[in-house]
Parts: structure tokens; C-alpha cells; sequence
């Protein structure tokens, strides 16, 4: 039988104005296992808590109600006075008597029973909690970061800069992602190239820096502080080291006919090659698919002339795995495909581009060196048509969202055009201007108003070609939607953002949620918006929506600052209160079945399968098994298991139930 | 103040009527305007699709009224080309088809859409009479209705010459069920 | 092959032409042509605009027919009368509690077993026995016109691409045309307003025709009888709204599939067209 | 009747959301009728059926389920989860003899003082109109547990 304490306050007048406390405490000591209790004026105080100190010790309790104000309040201060009078925090609860009963309430005989029923309800509680300690889990204190653009970049830069390691894995044979490919940027015009290469530098130069690019994120296993992830490095067929980036066997690979991602298949690429000059690693990689050697065998050209031998045509993929504390995930976004619009010409029109292909025609180091030429015939193209909402606000085709960057680069690139075709004129197509940001709304502005910039409030119905132009057919809402038509000679589609492709997968692979567009959920869109659902994975970047540069550092700055925090513990501490499958001896019974409800119910993917084996190694059955890593403690699992073999610790079945007696 | 309550917004709008008959909700369209720039016949419209819908989203009487005495939602051509291409998937052909409709029960449609208004009926005419149209029929019929006697008689002779003018209707045998089609539909509205 | 067919009161009368070349190319390709018992009209582009349930009924009325003869499928070659057919169709498929209804108005039980199909989706079911049997290739520049009621609503008819559709274009190249990319595919040419509104046809045509003409095709190829008649017998008012004097002559689809096949001209109706097909050697030889 | 009956109702209350905002009617002084005994759970979509069943078999009138609005679930899914589930309780306490209306499913937010204050009224006099929960006796020896 357990021996508890009744500690009721009165908190002056607050409670025992309207509660009568000593009543409380005469009523409540007739509760069998009650064999202590008592009220007082404030028990949060010193004496107060001496108090209840000194009886846990006189009395030998060893459990403690305290009625007093709400948990939300006071259950730490109690939690630890009974921890220091020697009974286990855990064993210490409290009833609400003033929030929810003494304030609102009228003095009366129903109102001081009232009270005594809720104490009636913890003690019951009382009775049933079992012991918990805190549950600590070790910290590895390495940390990956998914994806080499500048979320990636920033977040390893502050993660290094705090003194951890960081593993920094990205897809392409280079870092820098969309921002290296960009030409000035908005709101000030900065040159892209000129503000991040120094950060790519640093980052490959860090002595906390692991870069690992070409790889990918093969398999993630365990949990906060004890990841183990598996990357898969691609073979560049060419060996880093033994390389010295002299850049021969570019100039020299007789295969130049391919286009060239980083310039948006505006020119053309050998089968090795280094995706920009200022590429970090600055050296080449083999496009197998693309080379002559591995279609036929023949060519070989690269490996002749490299002058340290370092082509290596027999190079395999590898698999590394390593163990990590935390993730970040930083892999950025895609935009959509011109040929996803069917009334713009299903991407025919060779002078229908797209926001990023504007970049590189604007770009000094860019396919045409900076001069505005539209792609089909080089011309200077003299009227050009700009289309906001390309594929975005379009939910019969495209996407419903917004994709937030589109109206300030249109901005942008109207006055990048007029600084370069003086002579020229810009057109915009647009349905809102969405430019809050610091001096965001200036800068449309100037767009407009300096540089001349026409906007025309209306969507473009119809693109075609005729006589060598472009004919542009919109609308002029702000005239009751007049036919406007413009004859121009290159357009520019502002095109969705959307998620990188198979970034499905990777979540899966990485257990975390992601939206019904792919793009990787947040686990509090106000007040945890660089965390994910699951503990210690966070995310930086467009990989979770679309964003311009000065978000993406912000964010990728505090997802470094996140994991900077957690590596600040060796250990970390958890409450205890998480889920349980059942065990008994012997051997390891459970009256889980396997059905594993739970584990499609929890939220946070806590729930693992185990296999329960005999001596002899045979499985006898698969059963769940909850990580405390990763649980948080809500308990949807136990509502869901029909065998009742999963249960939360402090919020018990048996503790539940037996509250639900008093009544 | 007078005014507020004859602008008072009531449940029985177009719109509403728009809703009910299509399932389309008139909020849906964001007033891009991509329907009137892509609509063949928006440069004759005396209101553009989008605007027609705009004062339809008001709810209020006035401007109901000004959409259905308008004369652009008589030339519209049901030829889809706003709807395939509308980014809020709004069905605006058969928008107008109830606006239409709404108009002439009203007594207000505009005075151009009788030529059309006559086109219509005597073709539908003739479909009631004989199950299918009977285009010398057809032709004879509209005149009628509409007054224009000469229009299209210059072309009759060259069509009969090409064998496309039969002098006499197709009859078809259930054409007392095609009847009765008409009167359970277009007859029972009045 | 058998498939149910529903030519539509055009086709018997402004559009024989039409009739006369589906039934020839049909017959050469092997496919059997039951025509629908009895059928009326569809009601067109008159029916909807003054009565929404009368719109759906008349062709729920046809396809009940088709049903009731055994018909899974019917051809209807006319682009209006096939888009009527499969709005209705689309749509009692959309909202099923609605079949009982139109069976009451029709006085036939409807319940949706008939598909309906468009003239090119039967063509290309046999696009390798028409590229066989066109012996005598119709070489010769085409501007594949293909109209509003193809390809629109592209939820209903789901058929081809919406815009720049491509089929059309296909079956042409496969008898030896060479189909020219342009802009006008589906634009709209004003379809039922050929005789209340001359003026607009005129002008939607004639945008249609100068861009066929300039981008040098010799022939306008159509599939709907509606496109025809606005395209071929309003040219006097095209030619007149343009300035111009075109005489590009407009032939149906299967025109020009039946004299790439050898079928002999009259047979498909060719000397019809108020704007003549003055190719030299009607066979599709260039002169 | 002289003396007018006096319903026992039993609330589930999540402890991020629900808990809190009675919390705050607390603290914003508003009154309530004193009918209602709160059990504190951490997240809605721990309340299985058991457990408002056996509430009903020891005697409560009512209860209520009360937790985060929707998308604000601190544990972001297990309020929905809760209210998928109430679906499907729903037919089995019908099942079982008890008026669904006995039951009251509700979001009320820390933000929501006065919101359970007016609740808990609302509640407290359907349930005392409704009358006792007389449906009780037949889950006793059923054995609900
Ligand atoms: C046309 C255009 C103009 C713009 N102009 C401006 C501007 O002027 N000012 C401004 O502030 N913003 C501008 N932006 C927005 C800017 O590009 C983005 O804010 C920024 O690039 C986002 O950075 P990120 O690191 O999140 O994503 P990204 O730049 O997309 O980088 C993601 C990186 O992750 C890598 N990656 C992807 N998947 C994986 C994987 N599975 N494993 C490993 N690596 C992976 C990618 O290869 C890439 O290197 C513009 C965007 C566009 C499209
Ligand atoms: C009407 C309105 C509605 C909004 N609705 C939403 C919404 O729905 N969703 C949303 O996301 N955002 C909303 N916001 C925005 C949101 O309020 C702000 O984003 C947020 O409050 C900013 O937080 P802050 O801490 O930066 O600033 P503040 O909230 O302004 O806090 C600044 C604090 O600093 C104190 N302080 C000021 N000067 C000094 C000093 N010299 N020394 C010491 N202390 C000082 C102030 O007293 C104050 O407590 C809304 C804003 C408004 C005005
Ligand atoms: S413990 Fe709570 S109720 Fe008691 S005096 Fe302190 S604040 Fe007031
Ligand atoms: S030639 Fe050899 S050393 Fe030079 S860049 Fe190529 S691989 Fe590297
Ligand atoms: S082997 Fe391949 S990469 Fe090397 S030079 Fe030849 S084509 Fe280029
Ligand atoms: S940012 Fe501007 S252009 Fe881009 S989707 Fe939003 S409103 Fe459209
Ligand atoms: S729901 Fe219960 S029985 Fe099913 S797997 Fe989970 S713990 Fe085991
Ligand atoms: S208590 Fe919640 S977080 Fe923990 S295992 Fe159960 S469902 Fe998952
Ligand atoms: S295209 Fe659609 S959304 Fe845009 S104005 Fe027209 S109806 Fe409205
Ligand atoms: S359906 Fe009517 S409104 Fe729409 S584009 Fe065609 S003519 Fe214009």
C-alpha cells in the first residue's frame, strides 16, 4: 500500500476564497494510501516547500499530491522538492485547484468538493505512476548536410564555425547550386558569382568540412544523436587526388556536343568536363552517358593526355557509411519544364525560355558572355515579354502556390535588360507584385519607374510565332480586360518552383514528411519552421518551399544554429514519458501482434519492427518496438493498439483508468 | 446610407443561380483575364468574359442586370477556348448559358441577340418537327423570324447545284418521341 | 470491324461530302459502318443555349438508339455533333443519378454503355493500313485545321493534345503530305455563327486562311463539317474581309486519305467545295 | 422534482491546447458551472474508446474530448487521428446503447479562454437536459475495460 502525501494550498485568497482548504485536506485524508495531508498558505514558498519536504521524510512518503495552482505552473518546483526529499520526481503530481476550480467557481459546498475530487483523481494517479528517470541518449557530433547550394553551404559553414564536423554530400560534381548560376541578384544587384564563390572556397577549404560531391544519400538508420547514413559516392572516373584540376583533357575530349546543364542547354559541354570555372571541386568529372569510351570502347583521348594519369575509366561507385548526429536537409528546388505549357507552345519556340535561362544570357560568364541574345538566331532581341506565374496560381495545370521569387527576379530582370539593350523595351505580365521584403517594393518600383519596365495586369492566353516574332496574346484587366497583343521577340516564362525531382523518395529514405508537392514539411510552420517531424533532421533552404537567398541563408544559419545546440550536450535529456511495448520474461513475451497500427499512427516513425528470437535464433514473431529517441510522448499508438501491448509511461492506461474510478 | 440596402447583397443572385445550375463557384475566378485574351470574339464583346464575370461576383441586382442586357455573352461561341486555357478551371461557356438563359426568362436580353435568338429557335424548329434539321427549312425559318430575307439566298442556288441542299426534310420515325422531348425540357421552363 | 456510326444531319445534307469520303475511306480500311436506327438531331449549338437539360437529352436520346441496337462505340465524323455526344455523355458519366432522369425524358433506358469517338481516333486505329494502301501519295504542303470541338473541353474529350494537337497532322504525313506547323490549329473559326454573324466568321477565317496561305500550304485539311462550310463557303466573305483573293481549297481529312488511296474523286465528293480543288492531277501528283 | 440533477462530465483534455485555455478561463476569472472533472492526457489521439466507455460506466453523463484546433496538433497528427477515430466510436456507442450526444468533440486552443468557459456551460445544460445517463447500467458488468 502506498503511502502519499496531501499537500493543499490556499495560495492566500486565491483558492481559499472561494475552496475550503482545510476541508479539502480533512476530506482527502480519508483516501486509503493517503496518510499524510495537509494544507498551507503558500506552498510554493520556501517554508512551503520545506514542508512538504520534511513530511515526505517524517512520514515516509512515497508519493506526493500537491493541490495547489495548475502543472503548467508548478509541477517542475514540486517535482524537484520531492526529488530532493528522495521520491521519485515522476511520483509527484498536482491537482489543479485554482485555474480550474477556486477562480472559476462561486464559493459553495459543490465547489469545495469539486476540489477534493480533482485531488481524489491525482492521488489515484499517485498510486499508479512508476518511477522514471530522464532518458539520456549520446550525441555524435558530426553533422550531415544534404545538398551543396547556398542553404547547404551556410549551414556547414556555422555548424564547422562552431566547432563540429560536418559531412557535406551533394549530388552534382559541384557546390553552389541555382545561386552560381545566377547573374545579379536582387534586391541590390549584387553579382551571385562574386558573393558565393568565397563561401564555396571556405567551405571546401574548412578543416571541419567533409565535401562529398557527386555522392548521395543512400540509406539513414537510427535517431537523434546516433544516425547511421549510408552516401553513395559516385565515380567520377577520374581520381580527385591524383588530379590537378590543369583542365587538358577538357579542352582536349573530342565529345563537345552536349548540353550544358549549368548553362541551361544554352551551349554545349564535353563528355568531361567541370561545370563552371569556378566550380568547387575544380576538377572534371566523366559523363559516362554521354562519353564515347563507355558507349563503344574507343576514344580514350582524356586518359592520354592527362598528364598525371589520373583517369581512371574503371572506377566504381562506393558506399560509405558514417555515423552522424544530426541531418540537415538543404537540396533546393527545380523549376518547371517549358514544356509543361501547352498554350505557350509546348517548349517549341526556341525564344520561350525560362527565368534561370534569362540568368545565363545576363551572366558575364555565360554562354554569350553577358550580351542579351535570344537563343534561336543570336539577335538582340529588342521587345522582350516577360510572364509572371508561369505554371504557379495555376491549379488546373500547374501549381496552386506561389512561387514567392518569381515577381522579384522579373523585376530584376527587366532592369538587367534595359541595362544591357538600352534601346530595348520590357514588357511584364503579371497578376499581383509580390515583393514584401526590405526594400523589395523599392525595387519594383525603380523597375518601373527607371528602367521603364511596362506591366500589364492580365495572364497571357496564347503564344505563337508569326513572321519571325513572337506574338504575345494577353489581357489588360485594369481595362475590363482588353485584348492586348505584343509582338516581341524573345519571352521569358517565370516558371514555377517546385520540389527537386524524387525528393519523395528521399524523404522516405530519411523518414520525414514532406507536402502533397513534395517539398519537405516543417514541423511547426510558425514556431519550429527549420525542424522536421523527426528529431534531429532540419531543414534549410527551398528544399521546403520556395525562397530567395536572404531567407535561404537565415534559415540555413538556423539550422546550423540548431545543431550547434544540440552538439553543445554530450548527452541528451529526454522526458521520460514515452511509449513502451510490453516485455516479460521469459523470454522476451509481448502481447504485441505485430499488426502495427502504432507504428502507421505515429507520428514521428518512433516505431520500429523487432524480430523476438529463440535460443536457437529462430524468430518466433515480429513485434513493435518504440525508440525513445524518437518519441515524443503523445500516445496516439496506445489508442491504437487493440492488444493494449503498447503503453505511455505517465499516462498509463492502468494510471488513466484508475483516475476515471475516483469519478 | 440609402443606397447600402439597395446594394445589399441577397440569396438570389446569379451567381447563386450559377452555382446551382453548374456546380461552378463564381469566387474561383481571379480575374487574371487570361479568358479574355484568348476568347476570338472578346475585341466585339461590349463586356469581355472575365468582366462579365467580374460583375457577377458582386451579387448584387445592378450589376446582374448589366451582365445579362450585355450584348458579348450573345457572341460567345462556346468554342472552350477560355475554359481549357482558365488557370481556375471556371467553365465560362456554360456560365453563359445560364446568364443567357436568365436573361431572355427576364425580358432582358439584348436587343442583337434576336437575329441569333431566331437562328437557334428555327433550328431547333426544325429538329422538333422533323427529329433532325432540315436546312432549306432551316434557312426559309430564320428568315422569317429574323426579317433578314436576302442574306443567304445567293448561296442556296450554289449548294443545291453541289447536291448539299435536300428540297425535302428527313423524317425520322420517332420523331413524336422528339417531341416530347422538347416539351419535358424546353416546354416545361415556358 | 464494325463500329456504330452516326453521320448527323450535316453530313446529309451541306456536308455530303463528308459522308461520302468517311464511307468510301472506311470501306477501303475494312471497317464496317452500322448506322444508329432512327437517330435525330444532336441539337447542335443551338440546343444549349436555350435549354441546358434539352442539350443532353437529344444526344442521350442517339446513344440510347445506338445501345439499344447493340452499338459499343459510334463514329460520329462531325467535330459539333461528336462534341455534343460526348459532353452529354461525359457529363450523365459525371453524375450518374442523372441517367434516370434523361431516361425518363427520352423514354429509353440510358445507362452509358456506348462510347463515342471522333473521326481521327478511328483513323488512327488504321494508320498503318492507310499508309499502306496510299498508292498515290498526296504530296503536297497541308495546314491541319482542326477546329474548337477536337480537343476541347480536353477534360471531356480527352483526345490529343489541347493545344498544337498532333493526330491529324499524323494520318496526313502518313499519305505522303507534308503537315505545316502553325499556330492556328484550334483556333476557333466562329463556328454556328455562319449565318447570324457572317461578319465575324469572316474574320476569324480569315486570320486562319492568310497564316495557312503564308506559311505556303496548298490545301486546308479539316475534320468537321462546321469548319468546312465557315473555311470553304464563306470565302467570298473571308476574301472580301481580308483584302485578298485566296483559293485555297479546304478538303476533309479523309479526302485527302481516300485520293491518296486511288479512290476516285467524285466518289469522295471532291467537285462539292465552293472553293474548286484545282490540283492538276486530282490523284495528289504535284502539277 | 425539487432538487434539479446535477450531471457528471468527464473531459479529456489535451495538455498543450485544451489544458491551457482552461488555464486561462482560470486565469481571466470566468466563471463556469462546477460539473466538469478534467483528465489531463498529453495529446487527443491518446484517448482510445475504452476509456471514454468506462467514463460512461462509472457513471458520467457526458463527456468531452478537447484538444488542438486542426494543423495546430503539437504532436501535428494526433487530433486528427483523434477525430477519425471518433467517427468510427460513434456507430459503436450507438451500438452500445448510449446517445451520442452525450459526447462533445471540440478544439478549443490555449488561446481560447473564454471559449471552454461557454463550453463547459453549453455541455453542462445539454447533458442536464438530456438527463441521466440511465444507459449506464447496462455497461456495468459488461465489462469494459
Ligand atoms: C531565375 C531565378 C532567379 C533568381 N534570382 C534571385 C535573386 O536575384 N535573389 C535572390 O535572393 N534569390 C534569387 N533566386 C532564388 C535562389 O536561387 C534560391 O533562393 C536559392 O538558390 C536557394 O538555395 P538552396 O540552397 O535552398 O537550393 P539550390 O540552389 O537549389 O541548391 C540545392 C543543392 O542541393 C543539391 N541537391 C539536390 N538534391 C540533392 C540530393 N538528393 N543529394 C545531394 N544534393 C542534392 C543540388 O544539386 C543543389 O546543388 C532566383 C531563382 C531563380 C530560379
Ligand atoms: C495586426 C497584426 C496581425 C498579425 N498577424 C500575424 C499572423 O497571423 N501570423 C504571423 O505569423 N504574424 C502576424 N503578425 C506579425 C507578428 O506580430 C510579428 O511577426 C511578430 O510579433 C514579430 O516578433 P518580434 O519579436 O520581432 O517583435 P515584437 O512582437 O514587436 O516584440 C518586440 C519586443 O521587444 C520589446 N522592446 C522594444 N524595444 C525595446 C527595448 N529598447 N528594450 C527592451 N525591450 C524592447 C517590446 O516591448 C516587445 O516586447 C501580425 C502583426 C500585426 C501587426
Ligand atoms: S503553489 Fe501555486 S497555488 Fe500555491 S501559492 Fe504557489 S502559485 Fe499559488
Ligand atoms: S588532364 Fe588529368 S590532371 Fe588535368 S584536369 Fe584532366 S584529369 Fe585532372
Ligand atoms: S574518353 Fe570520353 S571523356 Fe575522355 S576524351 Fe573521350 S569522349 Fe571525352
Ligand atoms: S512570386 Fe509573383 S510571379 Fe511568382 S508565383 Fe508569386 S505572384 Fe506569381
Ligand atoms: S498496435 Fe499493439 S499489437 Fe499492433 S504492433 Fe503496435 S504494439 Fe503491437
Ligand atoms: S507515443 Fe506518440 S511519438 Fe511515441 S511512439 Fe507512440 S505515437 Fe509515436
Ligand atoms: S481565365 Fe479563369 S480565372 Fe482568369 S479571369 Fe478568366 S475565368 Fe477568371
Ligand atoms: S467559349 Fe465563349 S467566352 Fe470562351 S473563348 Fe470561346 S467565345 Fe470566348
Amino acid at each position: 500500500m502506498s503511502r502519499i502525501g496531501v499537500f493543499t494550498c490556499h495560495c492566500g485568497e486565491n483558492i481559499a476564497g472561494t475552496v475550503d482548504c482545510p476541508k479539502v485536506a480533512e476530506l482527502t485524508r480519508q483516501i486509503p494510501g493517503v496518510v499524510h495531508s495537509v494544507d498551507y498558505k503558500y506552498m510554493c514558498s520556501d517554508p512551503g516547500q520545506t514542508l512538504i519536504k520534511e513530511a515526505i521524510k517524517e512520514h515516509k512518503l512515497d508519493g506526493v499530491v500537491v493541490a495547489a495552482c495548475s502543472p503548467r505552473m508548478h509541477e517542475p518546483t514540486f517535482r524537484k522538492a520531492a526529488a530532493e526529499a528522495g521520491v521519485n520526481p515522476y511520483l509527484c503530481e498536482m491537482a489543479n485547484l485554482r485555474e480550474h476550480c477556486s477562480w472559476v467557481h462561486e464559493k459553495n459546498e459543490a465547489t469545495t468538493q469539486k476540489a477534493a475530487d480533482l485531488v481524489r483523481i491525482m492521488v489515484e494517479k499517485v498510486k499508479h505512476d512508476t518511477p522514471l528517470t530522464p532518458i539520456k541518449v549520446p550525441v555524435t557530433k558530426t553533422a550531415l548536410v544534404v545538398g551543396g547550394g547556398i542553404a547547404g553551404i551556410q549551414t556547414a559553414l556555422d555548424i564547422a564555425n562552431a566547432g563540429h564536423q560536418v559531412v557535406l554530400v551533394e549530388k552534382s560534381p559541384s557546390i553552389g547550386g541555382h545561386m552560381s548560376q545566377l547573374s545579379e541578384t536582387f534586391p541590390t544587384l549584387d553579382c551571385s558569382q562574386c558573393i558565393l564563390t568565397p563561401r564555396m572556397v571556405e567551405a571546401a577549404q574548412h578543416p571541419n568540412i567533409k565535401l562529398m560531391t557527386y555522392s548521395e544519400v543512400e540509406k539513414v538508420d537510427g535517431f537523434i544523436g546516433n544516425f547511421k547514413v549510408t552516401v553513395r559516392k559516385k565515380a567520377k572516373k577520374v581520381d580527385e587526388k591524383a588530379c590537378t584540376g590543369c583542365g587538358l583533357c577538357v579542352t582536349k575530349c573530342p565529345n563537345k556536343k552536349i548540353p550544358d546543364e549549368f548553362n541551361e542547354g544554352l551551349a554545349f559541354r564535353p563528355a568531361i568536363y567541370v561545370p563552371f570555372p569556378q566550380a568547387v571541386p575544380n576538377k572534371p568529372t566523366i559523363d559516362t552517358a554521354n562519353c564515347t569510351y563507355f558507349k563503344n570502347g574507343k576514344c580514350g583521348v582524356c586518359s592520354k593526355v592527362c598528364p598525371t594519369g589520373a583517369i581512371r575509366y574503371d572506377q566504381e561507385d562506393e558506399l560509405i557509411t558514417m555515423d552522424i548526429g544530426a541531418i540537415v536537409m538543404a537540396t533546393g528546388f527545380k523549376l518547371m519544364q517549358t514544356d509543361k505549357f501547352p498554350e505557350y507552345g509546348y517548349g517549341k519556340y526556341k525564344d520561350v525560355i525560362d527565368g534561370m535561362q534569362f540568368e545565363r544570357l545576363a551572366s558575364a560568364s555565360g554562354p554569350t558572355a553577358g550580351v542579351i541574345k535570344r537563343p534561336s538566331d543570336g539577335k538582340e532581341p529588342e521587345t522582350v515579354v516577360f510572364i509572371a506565374c508561369s505554371g504557379s496560381r495555376d491549379r488546373a495545370k500547374g501549381v496552386p502556390y506561389c512561387s514567392k521569387i518569381c515577381c522579384m527576379y522579373t523585376a530584376k530582370h527587366t532592369m538587367l535588360y534595359k541595362h544591357k539593350v538600352h534601346h530595348g523595351q520590357a514588357y511584364v505580365f503579371y497578376m499581383d507584385i509580390r515583393s514584401a521584403g526590405k526594400d523589395y517594393d523599392e525595387f519594383v518600383r525603380r523597375a518601373i519607374e527607371e528602367d521603364e519596365a511596362k506591366y500589364i495586369r492580365g495572364r497571357v492566353s496564347r503564344i505563337y510565332e508569326e513572321d519571325g516574332k513572337l506574338i504575345v496574346k494577353g489581357a489588360d484587366t485594369l481595362m475590363n480586360g482588353e485584348p492586348v497583343e505584343i509582338k516581341a521577340d524573345m519571352v521569358v516564362l517565370a516558371t514555377a518552383v517546385q520540389s527537386q525531382d524524387r525528393s519523395e523518395d528521399l524523404a522516405q529514405t530519411l523518414h520525414i514528411s514532406y507536402d502533397k508537392y513534395g517539398f519537405f514539411a516543417e514541423a511547426h510552420p510558425k514556431l519550429r519552421p527549420v525542424e522536421t517531424n523527426t528529431a534531429g533532421i532540419f531543414l534549410a533552404g527551398a528544399c521546403q518551399a520556395p525562397r530567395d537567398i536572404p531567407e535561404t541563408v537565415a534559415q540555413g544559419s538556423a539550422a546550423g544554429a540548431k545543431v550547434a545546440a544540440l552538439f553543445s550536450q554530450d548527452e541528451l535529456t529526454r522526458e521520460p514519458i514515452v511509449a513502451v511495448v510490453n516485455r516479460q520474461a521469459p523470454p522476451l513475451f509481448s502481447t504485441c501482434t505485430g499488426c502495427f497500427l502504432c507504428q502507421t499512427a505515429c507520428p514521428y516513425q518512433a516505431i520500429e519492427q523487432e524480430e523476438i528470437k529463440d535460443r536457437s535464433g529462430r524468430v518466433i514473431k515480429t513485434v513493435a518496438k518504440v525508440n525513445p529517441g524518437l518519441c515524443q510522448g503523445c500516445g496516439t499508438c496506445v489508442a491504437f493498439c487493440r492488444t493494449k501491448a503498447i503503453d505511455l509511461a505517465g499516462f498509463s492506461n492502468e494510471q488513466l483508468f484508475a483516475e476515471l474510478m475516483t469519478l | 446610407m440609402s443606397s447600402a440596402s439597395h446594394h445589399a447583397p441577397h440569396a438570389d443572385t446569379l451567381a447563386a443561380r450559377v452555382k446551382a445550375a453548374t456546380g461552378i463557384s463564381l469566387a474561383q475566378c481571379y480575374q487574371c483575364g487570361k479568358c479574355a485574351a484568348g476568347c476570338p470574339v472578346s475585341e466585339e464583346m461590349d463586356l469581355t468574359p472575365c468582366q462579365v464575370l467580374r460583375l457577377l461576383q458582386y451579387g448584387q441586382d445592378k450589376y446582374d442586370e448589366r451582365a445579362m442586357r450585355s450584348a458579348g455573352i450573345w457572341l460567345c461561341l462556346s468554342c472552350e477556348t477560355c475554359s481549357t486555357r482558365c488557370p481556375q478551371e471556371v467553365e465560362i461557356p456554360k456560365i453563359m448559358d445560364v446568364v443567357r438563359a436568365e436573361a431572355l426568362k427576364r425580358g432582358i436580353a439584348h436587343p442583337k441577340s434576336k437575329d441569333i435568338l431566331a437562328f437557334h429557335r428555327a433550328f431547333l424548329d426544325s429538329v422538333e418537327q422533323t427529329g433532325r434539321l432540315y436546312e432549306i427549312g432551316l434557312v426559309a425559318n430564320y428568315k422569317l423570324r429574323s426579317g433578314h430575307f436576302l442574306k443567304d439566298v445567293m448561296l442556296a442556288p450554289k449548294m443545291y447545284v453541289r447536291g448539299k441542299l435536300g428540297l425535302l426534310p428527313h423524317m425520322i420515325k420517332g420523331t413524336a418521341a422528339v417531341k416530347r422531348i422538347f416539351k419535358r425540357t424546353l416546354g416545361s421552363k415556358g | 470491324m464494325r463500329i456504330g456510326y452516326y453521320p448527323g444531319c450535316s453530313l446529309l445534307g451541306s456536308s455530303r461530302e463528308f459522308n461520302e469520303s468517311v464511307k468510301a475511306v472506311c470501306e477501303a480500311i475494312g471497317l464496317e459502318l452500322v448506322e444508329v436506327p432512327d437517330w435525330n438531331c444532336c441539337g447542335a449549338s443551338s440546343a444549349h443555349v436555350l435549354d441546358h437539360e434539352l442539350s443532353v437529352a437529344l444526344p442521350a436520346k442517339i446513344l440510347a438508339q445506338a445501345e439499344a441496337a447493340g452499338l459499343t462505340e459510334v463514329l460520329a465524323p462531325c467535330a459539333a455533333c461528336y462534341s455534343r455526344l460526348i459532353g452529354a455523355y461525359s457529363e450523365l458519366e459525371k453524375n450518374p443519378d442523372h441517367k434516370t432522369r434523361v431516361s425518363e425524358i427520352i423514354e429509353m433506358p440510358y445507362t452509358g454503355a456506348v462510347k463515342v469517338v471522333n473521326v481521327l481516333e478511328v483513323l488512327e486505329r488504321f494508320a498503318d493500313v492507310i499508309q499502306a494502301k496510299a498508292v498515290q501519295p498526296f504530296a503536297r504542303k497541308v495546314a491541319c485545321y482542326y477546329g474548337c470541338l477536337l480537343v476541347r473541353p480536353p477534360k471531356v474529350v480527352n483526345f490529343d493534345r489541347p493545344e498544337d494537337p498532333q493526330v491529324m497532322d499524323q494520318l496526313a504525313a502518313k499519305v505522303g503530305a507534308t503537315p505545316i506547323d502553325w499556330p492556328f490549329k484550334t483556333e476557333c473559326c466562329g463556328a454556328a455563327f455562319s449565318v447570324t454573324r457572317t461578319d465575324l466568321v469572316a474574320k476569324l477565317c480569315g486570320k486562319i486562311v492568310d497564316s495557312a496561305v503564308k506559311l505556303q500550304a496548298e490545301a486546308l485539311v479539316v475534320a468537321c463539317p462546321m469548319c468546312h462550310s465557315n473555311l470553304d463557303m464563306r470565302r467570298p466573305e473571308t476574301n472580301a474581309a481580308l483584302g485578298k483573293d485566296l483559293q485555297i481549297p479546304v478538303l476533309f481529312l479523309t479526302q485527302v486519305i481516300g485520293l491518296a488511296m486511288g479512290i476516285e474523286p467524285k466518289k469522295l465528293g471532291i467537285q462539292r467545295h465552293m472553293v474548286p480543288v484545282a490540283f492538276n492531277a486530282p490523284t495528289g501528283a504535284q502539277a | 422534482m425539487s432538487e434539479q440533477f446535477e450531471p457528471k462530465i468527464t473531459a479529456f483534455v489535451c495538455n498543450w491546447c485544451t489544458y491551457a485555455g482552461a488555464d486561462l478561463t482560470g486565469t481571466s476569472r470566468i466563471k463556469y458551472q462546477p460539473n466538469v472533472r478534467v483528465l489531463r492526457v498529453p495529446c487527443t489521439g491518446r484517448i482510445d474508446f475504452m476509456l471514454i466507455m468506462k467514463a460512461f460506466e462509472r457513471g458520467a453523463d457526458g463527456v468531452m474530448i478537447s484538444g488542438c484546433h486542426p494543423n495546430d496538433c503539437h504532436y501535428t497528427s494526433g487530433n486528427y487521428h483523434a477525430r477519425r477515430r471518433w467517427m468510427v466510436f460513434r456507430d459503436l456507442m450507438d451500438f452500445m446503447g448510449i446517445d451520442t450526444e452525450r459526447v462533445t468533440f471540440s478544439w478549443v486552443s490555449a488561446a481560447e479562454g473564454a471559449k471552454w468557459g461557454a463550453l463547459v456551460n453549453e455541455v453542462t445544460d445539454k447533458i442536464r437536459a438530456l438527463g441521466p445517463n440511465t444507459e449506464q447500467k447496462q455497461l456495468v458488468g459488461l465489462g469494459v475495460e
